[in-house]
């Protein structure tokens, strides 16, 4: 009955929708529209008052619970579900399962909810997924895993999570089932896939020990440099070349205000109280300036951020934030920088290279075609470039129930297949696997962003995590933006606060409890 | 058609007690008011028969039958309430047929509508029924109540003061209307009042509640001329009537009454004489209705007890002259048309035969000389 | 005990003892009955207790160091207690939290009343706006910051574009640590000051004529009718309205939320939003949950007394 | 009352209009930029070509009307649920007399003060464990937080206000209790009721934090859902708007069909409205 009333409700909007606007007085057509709109809402909702009690209380399998992948394309499934006694590998072993995904806005997702037709044709099993933006997912996220309750079977995760979320045990490590020939197609080709990106996603669990170590937690989708992206426009009307050092970052943001009247300015970067901020941009710069955010000290992990390096580039960074940044910098996510970028707001961005790809693609912005891509700047004279890298991986619920049809799903999505087409047809970048960088027509279409690929050779070999793994990720970076923000805002200088926030989070690192 | 007994009958809310033991017998068909100023108790006792609310201590029984702990919908009682209580949402039709529409009383509707019209022509309230009680007078909203009371034959009508809120006028109407009413009806109704003309023309008998207490219970002539307290006696009567403290006084073997410091005029009557003698009493509390007092205004210091006029309220008809005599007033009955101005001398005379004896100590009843309202007792 | 003259006494003796025998025989009313009450309660008394429940768990795990973090938990006595207690940021939060409701809550009563008051007239305006006015009570907070996002943003806000405009161009509202209360207040009285006015009006409307027509004659001043008379007579409503805004402000998180999940920095960290980060964003909820439980018996307790102190004004206003 | 020199009306009617500007321009801005292009969101003010893109961007997916709907289940789910327990208890705070009576009556109505975080953090574990979290049910329940006491504190004053003598009159008309309540009591506290439910129904409505954090993927409502429409690889404003719009115009036209019980609503029955 919901589905037929969802279909009254869509006609009902398409016949208003389909209606010519004949005058052009806004009011006039708003106002309208609006008593349409009543009119439609005052008859839906005794429509679903009467509908209301008989929909159970039946969780997600509403179609309006979860927006779940256009019915159609799922056709009856196979007979044949239990996997086959031989070991030989079977994409229709678990036809007829259904698994819950759940997603983070952002294009790899997108390009997942894309091809889903194809993958429930392909395996028989059906996907149900949903999207929440990035500044609520990982809260979403850790509440549905602690629910340990199977749902969802397969999720969206950074590298930095895992390092919680695997001692948490929410996540079922994965090389078992890369080792089974009967789970794990044949030309899968793991080795494809580049070793720097697939370490992000290793780690042996011990706080403090490097990524690349123990065994594999998740499967990455596309990984994310941070670099600068700039408008073309923006330089030139000033006459200026991508900047080179951090300090000449500054100064040409600064020079950019206003560059493109009213609102723009110069350097866009994140400003959050939330993690999110300070992996970007920031943790680059900070990275490159020689600081570390822990080291090891007899046993026990021991914050540096208080180290006069430290101090340093966040004096700087702040001053960028300050001298160039946007206005609002504290509600600034990664979405806000980007459509800055592509609507002409910012003359450049300090943040994930493919901002590049997601506004500078035909007709994907205003400022699409306008936009370059240059490496991060550098902090010391000299020294060879490196970024912050951030990958974006698929991993398994390691309560679910349904773990081999959700392996299929992420062999799937970081298989060469998808990963390709992703790269060539939506926005997956950067991929993971290497057959895809030598791919013609994908470098052909990289070849469109300029500066896109050189940039990318330039930096990759110094490009890597440059966080130190430890439980307390979340904890350290969300006080860390805190304390950025603070400093940028001009409440505490960078001095007391940094020191302020290496004792916090000490604090918070010696309640680590490793038994 | 029920007698109906309630026996040591103790009624509490929270500290506050209602009904202290109290033990009535109804006889069936019996006409039955209960008598008493406000917050007496009258209408906690209607509910306890109603079963409207539970006694912590006593039983109620009907036709000896104890009910205490039966509901109201099962006692088969009729109620007419001091407010009406209409259902404000039903038509008048609706709230007199709403008896018969209930499980327990359930009527074909056939039926129900022909009894309907038959009690609401009785009422003369035929023409309203489809109206709504908002939009009804008092006086009508008092025949709807009551029609809902009369469409049903119960074993009894408890009827809560249901003519308290009607003007005087109509009130007298009903009075009468309710006499006739309860003689073709011949069904046992208990009906509260605190208005003494109601009771006494309407009760076979009334009982007189004071603080949740029995003060009496009789006959409307037990009442008002034997009444058993001195709260009865002030209770009935229009103008109050006149207690004075009198001593006895024994000359030889007259026995005179002490009144207002005048001991020759006032012999007792034989009858009370030897009640006193049993209880030896000193002194009495001695009753006049004002309609037992004659006053002349010519000197007859003889036989009349000499006073002033105090204030002169004439009422139409009649008057109440108020008197001024040692130190203390007493009410009379005169002609609206008297010319009493204030001071003016007057003399008193006291009817002893009429005169109601109160023990003093005890104020209670001794004992009546006359023989109105039937045999004294003594 | 009708008695009639003396000889009724010996009946009436009779009477009684037969009564007597009788009261032995009083049926028990019966228990179907005599719990009636509490029978039509009980579901609502089920329901109050599954909800209460909740209540005493987090109690208990304000003892433990409960965390999502990890798989199991231990008993840790009253550390989170004083960790808390210890810990600046939790008396930050608390003055955070003090700082909105005040100023909301004492905003909105001032605004509520006076326009209350303009709205009492019997003007066209006046009975115009009497409806409109409470939409915005009838928004959902996170939504009304959302709309007051979307009018101050800096791309694509009106009131940016006014204000720049006007050469103002570094006003940014909640992302300034100087303007980020202004503007949650500002959203919070934008939505609840309506509930105000509807209560102070009801009662304005509610008002006898009669004490007002003397006063008048009196030749009174309007404020001094107002602070005499008026203002005494509508307290019972001045009481509720404050009740409910300083409860239900001195827990408000939705706007807060949803501006600046706190920040910037720590400047709108309240007591729900620190136990928000606490518990989801740091995963520990044995830390988080002091924060809540102090929010939580003080406003038991406070909302106790209110309510105590305006069912006296109450009384005191009708009673005279 | 008070003097009514030109002047001062002048002066009072405008402070009336710069107020009535404060509460309504919000929402009359967020209508307009709901029929704006996200072409012209960053250029133009007023002054734009009116479209129905968003509306149609929000209806295009089944998505929107999926919270949508979510909203209305758990909304009308919790309302209905109140009405069931709160109806007798209320009736029973009005007409009985028992001891704790006022304390009880406290209690409901402290819910309404209850930090909601306070609830969700221990509930959170509950509904996992239990398998309550992120279903409609579990919403429902914990909504009661919200609704029961309206329903209660409101109906608790109509109740008293009818007076006992009526149900009386039912009792001895040979109806038993119950019925009396169904047939005679009801229907005189129905405009209560309606007011009252409706009422919850609004702010159950209009709730965040439950639903935020005790659903999960499942069970999304408008209010959570409307957070995601600022955020996007491209922010979608008008998007957002329209959203906005369209999950603020029920309350709305609730509030103008209750607009008399209004104030014993909000103050839950402690004003006789």
């Amino acid at each position: 009955m919901a589905a037929q009333y969802l279909g009254s409700v869509y006609n009902g909007w398409s016949k208003i929708v389909a209606k010519p606007q004949r005058d052009n007085g806004v009011s006039s057509v708003k106002k309208r529209y609006a008593m349409k709109t009543i009119v439609l809402l005052v008859v839906t909702a005794l429509l679903v008052f009467t509908s209301a009690c008989s929909s159970g209380k039946s969780g997600g399998s509403e179609p309006g619970a979860t927006a779940s992948g256009s019915p159609e394309s799922s056709q009856a499934p196979g007979s044949e579900s239990a996997s086959p006694a031989n070991g030989s590998f079977d994409w229709k072993q678990y036809s007829g399962q259904e698994i819950d995904v759940l997603l983070n806005q952002h294009p790899y997702a997108e390009a997942i909810i894309a091809r889903l037709p194809e993958f429930e044709k392909l395996t028989g099993i059906k996907v149900k997924y949903s999207i929440t933006p990035e500044e609520n997912y990982f809260d979403k996220l850790t509440t549905a895993l602690n629910a340990r309750n199977g749902n969802p079977d397969v999720f969206m995760t950074g590298s930095y999570q895992l390092w919680e979320y695997a001692p948490a045990e929410y996540v079922q490590e994965l090389d078992s089932f890369l080792k089974d020939p009967s789970k794990t197609s044949p030309d899968y080709d793991l080795n494809d896939i580049y070793k720097g990106i697939l370490d992000g996603d290793r780690w042996d669990l011990v706080p403090g020990h490097p990524v690349g170590t123990g065994s594999l937690w998740a499967l990455p989708l596309g990984f994310e440099t941070n670099v600068l992206v700039y408008n073309k426009r923006a330089l030139d009307s000033i006459g200026a070349q991508p900047p080179k050092t951090f300090d000449e970052l500054i100064a040409l943001g600064e020079k950019l205000n206003g560059w493109n009247g009213d609102g723009s300015y110069g350097v866009a970067v994140r400003g959050t109280r939330s993690w999110a901020t300070i992996h970007p941009g920031y943790m680059t710069a900070f990275s490159m300036s020689g600081a570390k955010d822990f080291e090891i000290q007899d046993g026990k992990l021991v914050s540096k951020v208080d180290s006069p390096e430290a101090i340093e580039i966040t004096k700087k960074f702040a001053e960028l934030v300050k001298k160039a940044g946007p206005k609002d910098w504290t509600n600034y996510t990664w979405y806000q920088a980007s459509s800055d970028l592509g609507a002409g707001k910012a003359a450049i961005a300090f943040d994930a290279d493919i901002f590049a790809i997601f506004q500078g693609s035909k007709g994907a912005s205003k400022e699409a075609g306008n936009l370059g891509t240059a490496p991060p700047p550098i902090v010391k004279e000299g020294q060879a470039v490196g970024a912050n890298e951030w990958i974006w991986s698929i991993a398994m619920n390691n309560a679910s129930k349904k773990k081999d049809a959700a392996w299929l799903f992420m062999q799937y999505f970081t298989g060469k297949e998808h990963t390709l087409w992703g790269a060539t047809q939506a926005s997956v970048f950067n991929p993971i696997r290497a057959s895809v960088w030598e791919n013609p027509d994908f470098l052909k279409r990289i070849a469109e962003f300029p500066g896109y690929e050189d940039t990318f050779k330039a930096i990759i070999d110094n490009t890597s995590i440059k966080f130190t793994p430890q439980p307390e990720f979340f904890n350290t970076t969300t006080e860390w933006a805190a304390a950025l923000q603070d400093i940028v805002t001009g409440k505490s200088d960078a001095e007391t606060r940094m020191k302020q926030l290496a004792k916090d989070i000490n604090k918070r690192v010696e309640r680590i409890r490793t038994e | 058609m029920a007698d109906i007994a309630l026996k040591q009958v103790t009624k509490k809310y929270k500290q506050h007690t209602a009904l202290n033991g109290v033990s009535i017998d109804i006889k069936d068909k019996e006409f039955f008011v209960i008598f008493g100023p406000a917050g007496a108790g009258k209408t906690t006792l209607l509910n306890v028969i109603a079963g409207i609310a539970v006694p912590e201590e006593g039983v109620v029984t009907m036709n000896g039958k104890v009910v205490n702990s039966i509901e109201p919908e099962d006692r088969n009682v009729a109620m007419v309430f001091e407010n009406y209580a209409l259902y404000p949402h039903m038509s008048v039709f609706d709230n007199i047929a709403s008896p018969l529409r209930s499980p327990r009383y359930r009527q074909p509707e056939s039926k129900i509508k022909e009894e309907v019209h038959r009690v609401a022509k009785i009422l003369r309230i035929d023409w309203l029924l489809q109206r709504l009680p908002s939009e009804l007078s008092n006086g009508q909203r008092q025949r709807v109540s009551l029609g809902r009371a009369l469409v049903r034959s119960p074993e009894v009508f408890l009827m809560d003061e249901p003519l308290t809120h009607l003007d005087a006028k109509l009130r007298h109407q009903m009075r009468a209307e309710f006499k006739e009413m309860q003689a073709n009806l011949n069904t046992t109704t208990i009906y509260v009042t605190h208005d003494y003309l109601e009771a006494l023309s309407l009760g076979d008998r009334i009982a007189v509640l004071n603080e949740g207490r029995i003060e009496q219970i009789g006959t409307p002539d037990d009442i008002y001329y034997r009444p058993a307290t001195e709260f009865v006696a002030e209770a009935f009567g229009e103008p109050e009537i006149n207690l004075l403290t009198a001593g006895i006084v024994r000359k030889g073997g007259e026995w005179y009454l002490n009144l207002l410091g005048d001991s020759d005029h006032f012999t007792v009557p034989r009858q009370v004489k030897s009640v006193i003698e049993e209880l030896q009493l000193e002194n009495v509390r001695v009753g006049f209705r004002p309609k037992d007092i004659k006053y002349s205004f010519t000197d007859d210091s003889a036989s009349m007890l000499r006073a002033a006029v105090y204030s002169f309220e004439p009422l139409g008809s009649k008057a109440i002259l108020t008197a001024h005599a040692g130190g203390q007033l007493i009410r009379l009955i005169a002609p609206a048309d008297l010319e009493a101005r204030p001071d003016r001398p007057i003399y008193l005379k006291f009817n002893v035969d009429e005169a109601i004896f109160f023990d003093e100590r005890t104020r209670r009843f001794i004992a009546r000389a006359g023989e109105k309202g039937g045999r004294f007792v003594g | 005990m009708s008695s009639i003259g003396k000889s009724g006494e010996t009946v009436q003796i009779a009477d009684l003892a037969k009564d007597r025998m009788d009261t032995y025989r009083v049926p028990p009313i019966p228990f179907m009955r005599k719990a009636r009450p509490y029978l039509i309660l009980a579901p609502a008394l089920l329901l109050t207790i599954g909800i209460l429940i909740p209540f005493f768990i987090s109690i208990y795990y304000s003892f433990t160091n409960y965390s999502f973090k990890y798989k199991d938990y231990s008993f840790v006595g009253l550390e989170n207690w004083t960790l808390m207690l210890k810990d600046p940021s939790f008396w930050h939060s608390v003055w955070v939290t003090g700082q909105y409701a005040i100023f909301s809550t004492g905003a909105e009563m001032l605004l509520g009343i006076g326009v209350a008051l303009l709205l009492n007239q019997e003007t066209r305006l006046a009975k115009a706006l009497r409806m409109v006015l409470i939409f915005p009570l009838m928004i959902a907070p996170v939504i009304a910051t959302l709309i007051w996002q979307l009018m101050t943003n800096n791309s694509v806000g009106v009131i940016a574009h006014f204000l720049r405009s006007v050469g103002i161009d570094n006003f940014v509202w909640g992302a300034d640590p100087k303007t980020a209360m202004f503007s949650v207040v500002l959203i919070d009285v934008w939505v609840y000051t309506p509930f105000v006015i509807v209560l102070v009006l009801a009662g304005l409307r509610s008002l006898p004529k009669a004490p007002f027509e003397s006063a008048m004659v009196d030749g009174g001043s309007a404020w001094f009718t107002f602070k005499t008379l008026t203002l005494p007579m509508i307290k019972p409503l001045l009481v509720i309205a404050l009740l409910f805004r300083t409860m239900i402000s001195l827990q408000e998180f939705s706007i807060i939320f949803a501006l600046t999940r706190g920040g910037p920095g720590d400047t709108l960290m309240s007591l729900s939003l620190t136990a928000y980060n606490e518990a989801f964003t740091y995963k520990e909820l044995g830390t988080a949950l002091p924060y809540m439980l102090i929010l939580w018996i003080f406003v038991y307790i406070v909302s106790h007394y209110m309510i105590r102190y305006w069912s006296r004004a109450q009384k005191n206003a009708s009673g005279s | 009352m008070g003097n009514t020199n030109p002047f001062s009306k002048l002066l009072k009617n405008a402070a009336l209009l710069l107020y009535a500007l404060f509460a309504l321009f919000p929402l009359f801005w967020m209508i307009l930029i709901s029929f704006k292009h996200d072409r012209e969101m960053f250029n133009t003010v007023f002054l734009f070509h009116p479209t129905l893109e968003n509306y149609k961007v929000l209806f295009s997916s089944n998505e929107y009307i999926g919270y949508f709907l979510n909203n209305v289940y758990v909304s009308v789910g919790a309302v209905l649920v109140s009405i069931v327990v709160g109806v007798p208890a209320a009736y029973a705070l009005a007409r009985f007399d028992f001891k704790g009576k006022e304390n009880l009556a406290f209690t409901f109505l402290s819910f309404r003060f209850a930090p909601e975080l306070l609830v969700i953090l221990p509930l959170f574990l509950i509904y996992q464990k239990i398998g309550l979290y992120d279903t409609y049910f579990g919403l429902i329940w914990v909504y009661q937080l919200i609704s029961l006491p309206f329903i209660i504190w409101i109906l608790r004053g109509y109740f008293e206000d009818i007076s006992p003598e009526v149900e009386h009159a039912g009792r001895v008309d040979g109806y038993s209790w119950w019925r009396v309540f169904l047939k005679i009591i009801m229907p005189l506290i129905k405009p209560g009721l309606v007011a009252a439910a409706l009422l919850s129904f609004i702010f159950v409505w209009n709730n965040f934090t439950f639903a935020l954090l005790l659903a999960g993927q499942g069970v999304i409502t408008t209010t959570v859902a409307s957070l995601k429409y600022i955020s996007s690889d491209t922010v979608h404003y008008g998007q957002m708007a329209a959203a906005v719009t369209i999950s603020a115009l029920p309350e709305v036209i609730l509030a103008l069909l209750i607009q008399k019980h209004l104030v014993r609503g909000l103050s839950m029955g402690a004003v006789k409205g």
